[in-house]
């Protein structure tokens, strides 16, 4: 499968951070640490809002919810719950000092007219290209539903996207071309995965790093060349 | 003219069988779900509803759904683990739906209260969700367009209400609200409290009191 | 040149009112009188303006002013003034109790979504289909400027112009089509002039009243056909 | 990233010869004339202003104007009885004039922020500015093609920032503040107060400090 990667490119380029692939938190610990400071920041349903645990203060960031709220804090326990203050997953949370509120079409302007930094994903796959596939598996007897999943893939400035590499099956969900229906074309820039974390760039997919795999190891793993570094 | 009810049966009369009716609301946030009971109530049937969600559990949007009063949903996320409702309803082909990323469809509703007769936007560009649509390359990005939804009656929730119709509303519940309020051409709210004309502080005012028909005080 | 409306209805069908033209606040209290109760009104700079000093308090009429509030209440006089608060006119204005202020995106759509039921302008001409002239003479060296006049023309329920009949020359500013630019097309439905108060039906220009003049009086001033009542 | 600056002149910094330049208020009220005085000052050339006018006596930008450092304005309502520095300008053909209806104005500007590729809208349909413009007919009416209005730069002016660059203003002062702000790559805002975050009630943000870059206290 690798033949073109490792043909391309001379192997081991990008270092391996850490000789086991990397967990749940400790890959949104990465995402969290790359948001450049000041951001104003969307995270995805599921497994991106694991990053919100890993923000520093110094950091500064902005959590945005689409359905109308810029000041996002953390998740509401207890008798912080209030059913006025829920995020897009529709999960209670609560509100920092500056925080501002908005209507629908004013939050999705907001996401829509390039205002946010960075929004983070998950995906059932992503292409060579940057193309994004995250909101319908395609079978034929599922009821779509879509979201702001759209908006956020089209409207943000940097789309980063966080997933397994490998489906349950062992396939990569880095692909060359997107089989699954796709959310936005072109959209991603960084794929965050348990094995790497790659760039999509002009002149193609770089690895940045991978995480208990080497490089040419990686790139058996999947169909999609790949550059170092 | 602006109406004051004392019953959320009265506040939706305006509903009638065939009516394009937009309802407030994310999930449970601003969701007016007194004056869905009413709509259940009241019997009207063949309606279009638009609603971020197609409902949820066994209340509200989703009985009316039940119920089969709804003939199409215009919505952005019907599939929830608790939409069983709809779910069964599309599945048995005796529900249509129109799929719109909440972005679009957030915009097309404020297309539809602003006079814009249709706009282009990025989202959707190369998806299902825009296949037979027309695209136009426009500021560096292809484009959808896309057209206003207008409503026949809007169904909303605020927290207050003063004496002229201004409303505000409360945190994330806002959501909907104050963009369906200008779609409609009869909108309905309901509020926690009504408060005197001058209460309210003209600079904080949310939805201007021209957009609302109906207000009713609930709960 | 009246020979269509003269020979098209009886004379006399629509009522002269008053033996002499009406002044301009006589005419401004009668298109006062005609706004329905509870309405959300704009009035356009200049004679429009003169509306204001006879609404009543019964009538519960909303003023609008384009830059940005719903409520305006008089012109604001001695330590009232505050460069803060103007209307369209940009002269100094009040705010009355249940005001609301708003950007000019959400202004503009007020106005352009149909939200105001009636607006009221002044004219230099309106043609027979209710097309309106009023925003640029037409003269080669004039600097133009349109305000918001074409977003008013459009987008009321209900246009009402408030004219004098006549120009100093003695030619109807009624007329079969406009000759100076347009503001908007077919959009005026009444025209209050000093001489008679016209609406502009499906079926053509009709006569609701005159003043100081006859229907047939009123027919020989101009080239438009003329319905009664 | 958000900055407060001590001065004006360095707050305008970013305005560069070429730049397209927003600049906020209707009249006098939400002009941000410290902002206006400090581009004066700092020199910028060439430049297409986008303002509801185009200057009145002499101050702020009619002065950007006299000077010559105007090149095109885009605006709805540039004569008035004092705008004796335009008039000139335009009469010696030195300024270039695009006019737009106010509210066309007002939607283009707002489509800039939100990512609208183009609309379409009655306002202007059949007359002279509409003239070469696409149309349609759309919701049935005729309707005209119009396209966003991006800036480099934003001047607006603000009553009070937070901290966190959140806005309010003051009363018709709002004007353009808002939809300039998010219209523009850079917004600069001069305002009368900052407070602490967490000062201003989350309800009641006009402008979120997401569409702010530069924060100057004046007067």
């Amino acid at each position: 499968m690798s033949e073109i990667s490792t043909s391309a490119v001379s192997s081991g380029a990008a270092p391996k951070t850490s000789d086991a692939p990397l967990g749940r938190d400790d890959l949104a610990r990465l995402v969290a640490r790359d948001i450049a400071p000041g951001s104003f920041v969307n995270l995805g349903i599921g497994q991106p809002t694991l990053v919100s645990n890993y923000l520093t203060e110094e950091q500064d960031i902005t959590l945005h919810t689409e359905n109308g709220m810029l000041g996002m804090g953390p998740v509401a326990v207890g008798e912080q719950i209030d059913p006025d203050l829920i995020n897009a997953g529709k999960i209670p949370v609560t509100e920092l000092p500056g925080a501002s509120y908005f209507h629908h079409a004013d939050s999705f302007a907001m996401m829509r007219g390039g205002h946010l930094d960075v929004c983070v994903l998950g995906a059932f796959q992503v292409s060579a290209k940057g193309d994004l596939a995250n909101w319908h598996t395609g079978a034929p007897d599922a009821i779509p539903a879509v979201g702001g999943a759209m908006d956020l893939a089209t409207g943000a400035k940097d789309v980063y996207v966080m997933m397994t590499l490998l489906t349950k099956d062992g396939k990569s969900k880095l692909v060359p071309e997107c089989t699954y229906p796709i959310t936005g074309v072109g959209c991603v820039t960084r794929v965050y995965t348990d094995k790497a974390v790659f760039l999509i760039a002009d002149d193609g997919v770089r690895v940045r790093e991978t995480f208990g795999v080497t490089f040419d190891e990686l790139a058996g793993l999947m169909d999609v060349p790949l550059l170092a570094g | 003219m602006l109406e004051f009810k004392d019953t959320v049966a009265e506040a939706v009369a305006g509903v009638q069988d065939g009516s394009t009716v937009m309802i407030g609301g994310f999930g449970n946030a601003g969701q007016p779900f007194e004056l869905i009971d009413a709509l259940l109530e009241g019997g009207a049937r063949d309606l279009t509803v638009v609603n971020n969600n197609a409902g949820q559990a066994d209340e509200g949007l989703a009985l009316l759904i039940k119920e089969g009063r709804v003939r199409k949903m215009i919505c952005s996320f019907p599939r929830q683990s608790d939409s069983w409702h709809f779910d069964a309803k599309y599945r048995a082909g005796e529900i249509e739906l129109e799929l719109v990323p909440q972005g679009n469809l957030a915009e097309r509703i404020r297309a539809a209260g602003a006079g814009i007769g249709g706009f282009f936007t990025p989202t959707g560009y190369g998806t299902m969700l825009a296949e037979g649509k027309e695209t136009r390359f426009l500021d560096g990005k292809w484009q959808v367009f896309e057209t206003p939804i207008h409503a026949d009656v809007a169904l909303i929730k605020a927290l207050r209400a003063d004496g002229k119709g201004n409303l505000v509303y409360r945190k994330t519940a806002r959501n909907f609200g104050p963009i369906m309020a200008a779609a409609a051409k009869q909108t309905v709210a309901q509020v926690s409290e009504i408060v005197p004309i001058g209460a309210l502080d003209p600079e904080n005012v949310v939805t201007p009191g021209i957009y609302v028909n109906t207000i009713v005080k609930v709960g």
